[in-house]
């Protein structure tokens, strides 16, 4: 069962999410997004289980009320379910340290974005894995640093506050 | 520092179809020093006016020149650290800009990002937070463990510890209690007394009367009148044309000269209608 | 006059917190009163409102709404009976468009789709938001957001509103428009009002007044009295009303009579006085 | 930024919309089965033709397209010069121009117009709150595995409502900062990303209360569980859609045939 605070706080994640997904910084070749960070919190607060279907179902209505282009493919929503079980398991009711943040962000950028969204993007367009992985690497070496930093700032931020727990 | 705007325009979406004018050809000059007021209905244009002072929006045509430094259509988004620093503002609920784990090191937050070395922006954190009327001891809590009332008076605190010339204030009282509204405002009027300029959003008609100088009506991105409040509150048209609405003196004055009394000026404040009742009566 | 809410005793402390926020509240409020509880911010004015509602649960004292002693198991019936209007209208608008809101309510009693339809075209119409159906929250004003939220209230019948500092986020004409639909609605659908604000001319439309201060009542009487504390309402964070800061601004040099005027009655002792010059 | 429906009328508008969001998903599924000229220009035909029933005015189409021409690009490039082949027409280096990398360039550009232009088709005619009810009945089954769906299809739309709302809040809160002196536009990249922490941390609070006080807002209103209630806004599947579901199968068997011809 799911109480009403836990609804509302889970609907303003997602809303979060599509809200930070149009604000970033940087050009098209490095562009650096926010929305990772809604889906560490549902993560943080709802653990693997919620936090994926949650993280399914921001996908589907993002992508399709912003109408994002070609992710009507199924492989990517496929991406945000493994996301948010990683989310999930790695942050919910874990002491928040640095190490745990990177390791989450490590897991998500091997398994999801180089991992499972290459697969994609090598199924939609048949390029070879190489040539798609490699203009990637420099790309998701240098998320996965700034990832770590800024989720971390904000969970143990949100971690030695009074909003470590919803509905209070 | 002088404010001036010449025919300023600003278009919402200039590129669309839907253009909306936030501004229409405004031209206006804010006073060095004084208590101007910036009133009229929601969705006048007084928040998109004032936001081209410190340049969080630029006109589309015309130039504002803000104690010398011009800002128009082609001013850089760069360098505008010594503008801002100049001119503080205070938004509509301002708490919600507080993020900072203790309230010290988000009063020091503004303060840090103009370049002051950190025992400044610490001795200003300490003086601010008295300043609105809080001890000491508040410094080393979360501001999220606050009342709202607190949490107002600890923004105000950033954005005057920055030590602007000039102040201004969208609306700075909404939803705060009648004692609270009343600290906060003559706080804003020693501001002034210190000799910083003081530029106030309001709907509150009696607050316009008891501190401000000057005031500006808007209207649908227009400027329609400016002047002292006691010309300004006296202009029938505007009230007429429900551009603008009296203090509470000046409405019971009015429904007295219904009645028979004679008021050759409306009276806007207490003060003012109690003298002149006492002539008329006695 | 018949009771419809009574409160017995009440107390309520939050979690974590030294002082209690209610203490020993007793009150009784009647059927079709309009009533107003005011008190600076932190006197405990919304804390009752959420222990009345149920949404928190007191420490101890009992709550009757039209005579049930409110608890667990009746608790989803009593809410029934009242309904809330918020301070923030942002914060309180669920549906995506202006009837999905106001049907939230009616969702939730399982009410059938065709007697819906109906039910929400009719309390749009009671605050006269009918030509906005279709449009979505952020496109109206900070009045109209809080029109739906009556809208959404009255949908569902109830025989009490609470206003919880409803007005005090909108502009003057938005504040004005709430409250004169309210004053309606009262006499119309035969509701009680219970207004809880800081601003003391939302008072005037209201039968009697309660002060809190610190979580306790420390003034329950009509209005003419309330006001005639004058200049040690500020005591309780309260502003004067207008016409009794007048009347000592005036009475150094002019004789008016004791207690307090409203300003219809200032006026006329004004003129006479100046008629007899 | 709240998606891009446009208002309308035309017979793709009065389709039901759970028809059209999986008819969507299915057509972005059938692409991939075309392998020749004839089954692209088929399918671009098809697309074609839905695009001119909805009665919208093309260059919204190509509007859709714009925000991933940058990969779209990337990837016609690609084919076009890594494509390994036996008779180059070019050759440099790693790089190699055929005639079968011309091919496959053409077909992936293809591709990639025909899924961005149905699946533009279905957010300009269709609202966020109707793609939402349509996930809440597409996920109807999973009640009987006490799947909360009724809570989900809440939760959906509550994000939806307060999407502006929150855009608001950002713009608001990134112009207190700029005021207080953050530039987000200034520094290092890493700078630059620390500077938006004064956005991310109240942006956050604010959700927080935004969330509390809805919830309270919510069970003040009767809101219990989600059980027991009823539907105001109910979506009618009819002829129509009948029509359109036959009209797509027609469709595939056509595909099928023109692929292995």
């Amino acid at each position: 069962v799911v109480s009403v605070q836990e609804i509302t706080w889970m609907a303003l994640l997602i809303a979060l999410q599509m809200v930070l997904g149009k604000l970033s910084i940087g050009s098209n070749t490095l562009k650096v997004g926010f929305s990772f960070i809604a889906i560490g919190l549902l993560g943080y607060y709802f653990g693997p289980f919620k936090a994926a279907v949650a993280n399914v179902l921001a996908d589907i209505i993002s992508h399709t009320v912003m109408a994002t282009g070609g992710s009507f493919f199924l492989g990517f929503t496929f991406s945000a379910l493994v996301a948010g079980v990683i989310y999930g398991y790695m942050l919910y009711n874990h002491k928040v340290t640095v190490l745990r943040t990177f390791i989450t962000v490590l897991l998500i950028t091997v398994i999801v974005n180089t991992g499972l969204n290459t697969l994609w993007i090598h199924m939609m367009t048949n390029l070879p894995y190489v040539t798609l992985l490699v203009p990637r690497l420099t790309k998701e070496a240098f998320s996965l640093v700034y990832q770590t930093g800024l989720l971390f700032i904000v969970l143990r931020w949100i971690d030695n506050s009074k909003f470590n727990k919803i509905g209070q | 520092m002088e404010i001036t705007f010449e025919h300023v325009t600003h278009s919402y979406d200039a590129n669309s179809p839907l253009a909306n004018l936030g501004l229409n050809d405004v031209s206006l000059t804010i006073a060095d020093k004084k208590f101007t007021a910036i009133v009229g209905q929601t969705g006048s244009g007084k928040s998109t006016l004032v936001r081209h002072i410190n340049a969080l929006l630029k006109p589309t045509s015309g130039t504002i020149n803000v104690g010398g430094r011009v800002i128009d259509s082609e001013t850089n988004n760069k360098n505008l650290k010594s503008l801002r620093k100049k001119v503080g503002m205070v938004f509509q609920f301002p708490e919600s800009q507080l993020f900072e784990e203790t309230v010290e090191k988000d009063i020091m937050f503004g303060p840090m990002n103009f370049g002051f070395d950190a025992s400044d922006a610490k001795k200003a954190a300490n003086e601010m937070i008295q300043l609105v009327g809080l001890d000491e001891s508040y410094l080393d809590k979360s501001p999220f463990d606050l009342s709202g009332g607190q949490m107002r008076r600890v923004a105000i605190a950033g954005v005057l510890a920055s030590r602007p010339e000039t102040i201004i204030l969208d609306e700075p009282t909404a939803g705060l209690d009648p004692v609270g509204r009343h600290e906060i405002m003559e706080l804003f009027k020693e501001l002034q007394n210190q000799g910083r300029t003081i530029i106030l959003i309001t709907h509150n008609m009696d607050d316009v009367a008891n501190y401000a100088d000057e005031m500006a009506v808007m209207n649908q991105g227009k400027l329609v009148a400016q002047g002292l409040p006691s010309v300004v509150f006296n202009n029938q048209q505007l009230i007429k044309d429900d551009l603008l609405t009296l203090p509470k003196s000046a409405q019971f004055a009015q429904a007295l000269s219904q009645k028979g009394f004679k008021f050759e000026k409306l009276p806007i404040t207490i003060d003012e209608l109690g003298t002149e009742i006492k002539q008329q009566v006695n | 006059m018949e009771k419809i809410i009574s409160i017995k005793n009440l107390n309520y402390t939050y979690p974590e917190a030294k002082q209690e926020a209610i203490k020993n509240v007793s009150l009784d409020i009647y059927k079709n009163e309009w009533i107003s509880i005011v008190g600076k911010n932190g006197s405990g004015k919304s804390t009752l409102t959420k222990l009345i509602d149920g949404l928190i649960e007191a420490s101890s004292g009992t709550i009757e709404v039209d005579g049930q002693i409110i608890n667990e198991e009746n608790i989803w019936e009593a809410r029934t009976k009242i309904g809330i209007i918020f301070q923030n209208p942002d914060h309180q608008f669920v549906g995506a468009t202006v009837e999905d809101d106001v049907a939230f309510g009616l969702e939730n009693q399982g009410m059938p789709k065709e007697q819906m339809v109906k039910e929400v075209d009719r309390a749009l119409k009671l605050v006269k938001m009918s030509d906005f159906k279709r449009r979505d929250p952020q496109s109206l004003s900070g009045g109209q957001k809080q029109r739906v939220a009556i809208a959404g209230v009255l949908a569902t019948k109830p025989q009490i509103v609470i206003m919880d500092e409803s007005t005090s986020m909108l502009d003057p004409e938005g504040r004005q428009t709430v409250l004169n639909l309210i004053q309606d609605l009262r006499k119309k659908q035969d509701l009680t009002i219970i207004s809880i604000t800081h601003d003391i001319s939302e008072t005037e439309l209201s039968q009697r007044i309660v002060v809190l201060n610190d979580g306790q009542i420390v003034q329950d009487d009509k209005p003419v009295n309330i006001y005639n504390m004058g200049t040690h309402l500020s005591k309780y964070g309260l502003e004067e009303p207008f016409s009794s800061e007048l009347m000592s601004t005036l009475r150094d040099s002019i004789k008016l009579p004791e207690g307090y005027l409203n300003e219809e009655e200032l006026m006329e002792q004004l003129w006479k006085l100046r008629l007899n010059m | 930024i709240m998606g891009r429906y446009l208002p309308g009328d035309s017979l793709i508008y009065q389709l039901d919309p759970r028809g059209k969001f999986l008819l969507t998903f299915y057509f972005v599924g059938i692409v991939f089965l075309a392998n020749n000229v004839a089954s692209y220009a088929f399918l671009m035909a098809f697309v074609l033709f839905a695009v001119y029933l909805s009665k919208i005015s093309f260059s919204f189409f190509i509007k859709g397209l714009r925000p991933i021409i940058w990969l779209i690009l990337f990837t016609v490039i690609l084919q076009l010069f890594f494509t390994p082949s036996d008779h180059p027409l070019w050759h440099w280096g790693f790089l190699t121009l055929s005639k079968e990398g011309m091919v496959i360039a053409a077909y992936i550009f293809i591709r990639f117009v025909l899924i961005i232009f149905i699946s533009t088709l279905l957010t300009l005619t269709t609202t966020p709150i109707e793609i939402s009810d349509s996930i809440e009945s597409i996920l109807k089954p999973l009640k009987k595995v006490n799947f909360p769906v009724t809570q989900v299809a809440l939760m959906l739309s509550i994000a939806l409502r307060f999407v502006p709302l929150l855009v608001d809040e950002t713009t608001k809160i990134m112009d207190a900062q700029r005021a207080r002196g953050v530039d987000f536009g200034e520094g290092g990249l890493i700078k630059r990303i620390k500077s938006f922490v004064p956005i991310l941390i109240p942006l956050f609070v604010s959700s927080f209360s935004i969330a509390y006080d809805l919830a309270i807002a919510m069970e003040s209103r009767g809101y219990k569980d989600g059980e027991g209630r009823s539907k105001y806004r109910v979506l009618s599947w009819s002829k129509r859609d009948n029509v359109t579901v036959l009209f797509m199968a027609v469709v595939t068997i056509i595909l099928l045939f023109i692929r292995s011809y």
